[in-house]
């Protein structure tokens, strides 16, 4: 530990810099908020609540296009998560995080805390977490510190919410060169909850105690906010680690007692909140600069793992598994007792206050005193500068790329061993996807549905995103993850209720990356709009870079949709043979990012085709009605390898066939047109089906009996092989996995 | 009847068979915490999947010390019900109730998928709704379930038909003998890997665990009937 | 004040798959000369100083750290301090 | 052959759920002398005679079986063998 500094020697060695924080920022604070130079806490604390992490400096300006109201809006961004009304006095709770820093530097751990966290803003909110979902992006599976990363980021969301017991029912996986040095690991989780039972993450009441529960604070994490947001260069070993460890049975117990607090004792509680980033500093003065309070917190009641822990690291430890709660003066004890019976610490650390000061004692001295809002209202945004990046100003001179002849069988098979497009068996099958008997279906189809208990409801969800599309083109690309999304909802049976995201981006003092990500988020609230959907909560990655090489522009988006007759859910899975096949939506040439342009030329480029908002969503509340009216034997949407491999993919642990007539060409089979649908009717539901999709369904074939895949295209007829095909798509992943690289 | 869930911290999935019992087969069921000391009034105890004590030490090792145990013994001496799922099966072979152990799957990996389970023994309480030898398919979800006992004990699970099910086309963790579920020699007491409340529902897409929990029912009237 | 160690292993007639998947893994990593691998677990164990230490130590492996069915322990005291 | 024992052990800032956890089981199992324990693990490796074993111990412990960000190593030759 290095010797604490005084003010004045903080203002002449500039430590601050290196923790984040910019001389501009350091004179604002101490000229015109605090008009004094802050002491040594002082000035971690702003450090580190003044970091993009927390306070969302640079990108709140953009993130203010998201629309965040509507009528089933209960509570939008701001607080633990969002909030959405869906009848029945109940409520379905979400929102989505980013690990991708502390996952790329120690992907086990990285990747279990991510999903702790984001279980602990879930039942923050007096919510049942009932569902986790994962984004996963990786580079190519030919290096073993990528097969690591895989491995062991898996088992680290595995091994979280597996022993929680909440079920991980969906995700998305995809591989890209760009992302090899810094993976992405975005986890949503989804709670359920009566409407009574909402909570919010306040302080108010003077002389109210501030509880801190759960586990002791350690001195790990430290700057894990600000090191989130810093850029990253090669990791090196050191022989004190500060990478957090996450405790899940701790968790468990935490969870069951809040729980139980929130529901069964609200007269005692004024507001909960947990420890995220930045620790006890960014729960406890967030929690007071909401209910516009003061606090004063006595930092030698904090529960410590280790002795001799300075009031910096106290503030600032990231430890995992702790919660932070404003209990109404008089019911300490009885709190208490609550989280005993539990097997967990509940301790007193404070009080609000009157005023609105940020008081904090350690060791009988007064370490830290400011105005609350100084730490989190007064923070300077930043407005960044955009520039459109130098490669599509050059994309748009170049000659649009067309696969030339190619043989078709050959490249189905190929295709269907990417492994973005194989098969994910070996990841989901480590994740326990049943548990708590609501998954009506798992991974493997468009969207996860989970029943709800006790009404004849289920909802539906999924994480999307398609970093090569946003990379192509941001705003496009941003519409196009919100509609996939939705698509894989509709598909399911389900009606879009609401998004949250995680924005991954490079470094946002890049002009170029920050006008790729302002463009995209224009394109995603467009998409909402016209969907008529609200972004109810997220979450800002900034600084996905290894050496200077920026990640593909990745916002990634979660999206909930509710079902109104559960029976009525549908699958990707062909189910009788007989069924007629349509392609709902028209096929064009759509080659640019797609995972044929990918394994054919090793890079994508290309423009992306505007999009017809208005149409698209239109097209997608037919397939809803078709869906909803019972009319689908299965829905499945196109995308990565378009209709060759929506076709084999429907067939796959079914015992059918198909015989498929398309007027497209080889390469059309191939191509990533959005906004399209492959779905099979039952012959006596054809005509009243054919009625509601007016001229848009075009029919294709029909399933058989045989495990034949029979295919006439606009040149050409081919017999592929299903078993062949469905054995390479299993095999692709497991098989990279074990090859010696 | 009346049915106890005993719930361990870190158990998780007392919810699922709590709701087999009562939404799906109407049958009543209380939870009782790990804390308590008896089982007076219940006519058999179930012991949930999950992580107790997060699967430090070894799955079920430290559950096993609860002050519920004592009774889930003396329970269990009486020749009374007692069942234990996945965890469940762990802390009842830590406890001395079942024979041998559960190891790390030889995957080294959790694996929760369905698998196809050959019924050996369909004269046990809890199976006697099934047909000896049929094959049905429940789900598993576990990172240890790997079956271990010594040639010895093997030798007599066999010899007395302890083994109620086995994995009947692959083996997912590499138990030895293929075992999936065993009793202990008097038969009241029933441990297995695979999840039979997690199947009890067409909705969810599978209903072959039902006959487990119709099968205890068929057994109680038989008895009340001999009365 | 005592620190004991207590090494806890499979039986040797207990398959162990990991000790086995990272014998393969060191070998194909380039270690041809690594013959075998095998994994154990210990426990340091600080306590005050007892007459009966065997005992104690018997006891608490006997009791919760070691599953007889599987494996197998020794330990070794290893050092004094005060 | 020689037979080396590499010993695995957090570091010791690195916080272990699975010891404090078995530490209270085992204090409230009736051993209230018992202060701490802490957790690790061994690898038991045997491997062909070679000039360079420390290097290769090194190298299999850092490549493999040892994760920097958590953990610290250090090793033993157990024995000669033929
Ligand atoms: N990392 C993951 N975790 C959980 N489920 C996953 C993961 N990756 C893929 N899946 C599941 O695999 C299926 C196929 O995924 P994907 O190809 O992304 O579907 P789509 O193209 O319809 O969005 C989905 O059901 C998805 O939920
Ligand atoms: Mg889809």
């Amino acid at each position: 530990m290095t010797k604490k500094l005084t003010p004045e020697q903080i203002q002449q060695q500039k430590p601050y810099l290196a923790w984040g924080l910019s001389e501009k920022e350091y004179d604002y604070i101490s000229q015109r908020l605090l008009g004094r130079l802050p002491n040594y806490t002082e000035t971690g604390l702003f450090a580190v609540m003044w970091s993009e992490h927390c306070s969302y400096k640079m990108s709140k300006p953009v993130l203010r296009e998201f629309p965040s109201t509507g009528k089933r809006v209960l509570q939008g961004p701001g607080e633990g998560a969002g909030i959405l009304d869906i009848g029945d006095q109940q409520a379905v709770v979400f929102k989505a995080e980013s690990h991708n820093h502390p996952s790329a530097v120690e992907p086990y751990e990285g990747a279990a805390t991510g999903v702790g966290g984001i279980i602990r803003d879930i039942f923050s909110m007096g919510a049942r977490p009932i569902a986790m979902l994962d984004s996963l992006h990786f580079g190519e599976i030919d290096q073993p510190r990528t097969k690591y990363l895989i491995n062991e980021i898996v088992a680290g969301i595995g091994g979280y919410g597996n022993c929680m017991g909440i079920p991980t029912v969906g995700g998305e996986t995809t591989f890209d060169p760009c992302y090899t040095g810094n993976p992405l690991v975005n986890a949503m989780c989804v709670g359920l909850m009566d409407q009574a039972d909402m909570q919010k993450g306040r302080a108010q009441g003077i002389g109210n105690a501030v509880m801190y529960v759960g586990a002791k604070t350690g001195r790990d994490g430290i700057h894990g906010a600000t090191f989130a947001s810093a850029d990253f260069a090669d990791d090196k070993e050191t022989q004190r680690s500060a990478v957090q460890v996450g405790d899940p049975f701790m968790e468990k117990l935490l969870l069951e007692a809040c729980l139980e607090l929130t529901h069964k004792h609200q007269d005692w509680l004024i507001g909960i909140q947990d420890m995220g980033a930045a620790g006890l500093v960014s729960s406890s003065c967030e929690m007071a600069a909401k209910a516009d309070s003061g606090m004063e917190l006595e930092l030698d009641q904090v529960p410590q793992r280790e002795p001799g822990m300075s009031a910096y690291e106290i503030m600032l430890s990231e430890s995992q598994e702790r919660m932070l709660l404003c209990i109404k003066k008089g019911f300490e004890k009885p709190v208490q007792d609550l989280f005993e019976s539990y097997g967990l610490e509940a301790v007193v650390i404070g009080r609000v206050t009157a005023g609105h000061q940020y008081i904090l004692h350690h060791q009988g001295n007064k370490v830290t005193d400011i105005p609350v809002s100084s730490l989190t209202d007064d923070v300077l945004e930043e407005q960044g500068t955009e520039v459109m990046p130098s490669r599509l100003q050059q994309a748009a001179l170049q000659p649009v790329w067309q696969p030339t002849e190619f043989d078709f069988a050959a490249t189905f098979y190929q295709m269907l061993q990417q492994p973005t497009i194989a098969a994910k068996t070996s990841i989901t099958q480590t994740y326990d996807s049943q548990v708590r008997t609501n998954t009506v279906v798992g991974p493997g189809s468009d969207a996860a549905v989970l029943r709800i208990r006790r009404t004849t409801k289920g909802l539906a969800m999924t994480t999307d995103g398609n970093g090569r599309f946003v990379y192509l083109n941001p705003e496009i690309g941003g519409k196009l993850a919100v509609l996939e999304a939705a698509a894989n909802l509709v598909a399911s049976g389900a009606e879009p209720l609401g998004i949250t995201d995680c924005l991954n981006y490079g470094d946002p003092h890049d002009p170029e990356v920050y006008w790729e990500l302002h463009q995209s988020v224009k394109g995603m609230a467009a998409a909402c709009r016209a969907l008529e959907i609200p972004v109810i909560s997220g979450n800002v990655s900034l600084y996905n870079e290894t050496n200077q090489q920026a990640i593909y522009p990745t916002p990634m988006v979660g999206m909930v949709g509710l079902i109104n007759d559960i029976q009525k859910y549908e699958t990707i899975k062909l189910k009788n043979a007989g069924d007629k096949l349509f392609l709902i939506g028209t096929t064009t040439d759509d080659y640019a990012g797609s995972e044929l342009q990918k394994m054919l030329q090793h890079e994508i480029s290309g423009q992306l085709a505007d999009i017809d908002l208005k149409q698209q969503v239109a097209g997608l509340q037919q397939v809803l009605h078709a869906v909803q009216a019972g009319l689908t034997s299965s829905v499945h949407d196109l995308s990565e390898g378009g209709l060759a491999i929506a076709l084999a993919e429907s067939t796959f642990a079914t015992d059918l066939g198909l015989q498929v007539t398309v007027p497209l060409t080889d390469a059309q089979l191939f191509s990533e047109t959005p906004g399209r649908f492959l779905i099979s009717v039952a012959p006596a539901k054809v005509a009243q089906f054919t009625e509601l999709m007016q001229d848009k369904a075009l029919l294709i074939g029909e399933v058989i009996p045989q495990k034949k895949f029979e295919l006439k295209t606009l040149t050409a007829t081919y017999q592929l092989d299903l078993l062949r095909a469905q054995k390479l798509w299993e095999d692709a992943i497991p098989c990279l996995m074990k090859s010696k690289a | 009847m009346r049915v106890a869930v005993v719930v361990f911290p870190g158990s998780n999935c007392d919810i699922d068979l709590y709701e087999a019992l009562t939404s799906v087969c109407k049958v009543e069921a209380a939870y009782v915490s790990y804390q308590q000391d008896n089982l007076a009034g219940f006519d058999a105890v179930m012991l949930p999947g999950g992580f107790s004590y997060g699967d430090y030490l070894r799955c079920g090792a430290i559950a096993r010390f609860s002050n519920i145990m004592p009774a889930i013994q003396q329970f269990a001496a009486q020749g009374k019900p007692v069942f234990g799922t996945c965890n469940g099966f762990q802390i009842l072979t830590e406890a001395g109730l079942l024979p041998g152990a559960l190891k790390q799957n030889d995957s080294l990996k959790f694996v929760c998928k369905t698998v196809a389970l050959r019924v050996e023994n369909n004269q046990t309480v809890f199976t006697n709704q099934y047909q000896a030898g049929e094959v049905i398919q429940l789900p598993i979800a576990h990172a240890d379930g790997s079956y271990y006992a010594d040639q010895e004990t093997l030798a007599a699970l066999e010899a007395n038909h302890q083994v109620v099910f086995r994995y009947a086309t692959e083996n997912p963790n590499g138990s030895l003998n293929d075992i999936a579920g065993i009793t202990n020699r008097r038969g009241n007491v029933l441990g297995m890997m695979p999840h039979p409340e997690r199947a009890v529902e067409q909705l969810l897409g599978n209903t072959d665990g039902l006959r487990l929990f119709k099968s205890l029912l068929a057994g109680q009237t038989i008895k009340e009937a001999a009365h | 004040m005592k620190k004991v160690r207590i090494y806890v292993t499979y039986k040797e007639s207990v398959f162990d798959p990991q000790g086995e998947t990272i014998t393969t893994a060191v070998k194909s990593l380039g270690f041809p000369q690594v013959k075998e691998i095998n994994v154990g677990k210990f426990f340091d164990v600080t306590l005050l100083e007892t007459a009966d230490l065997d005992q104690t130590i018997a006891a608490i492996s006997e009791k919760l750290l070691v599953n007889f069915n599987l494996e197998t322990y020794h330990y070794q005291v290893l050092e004094e301090q005060k």
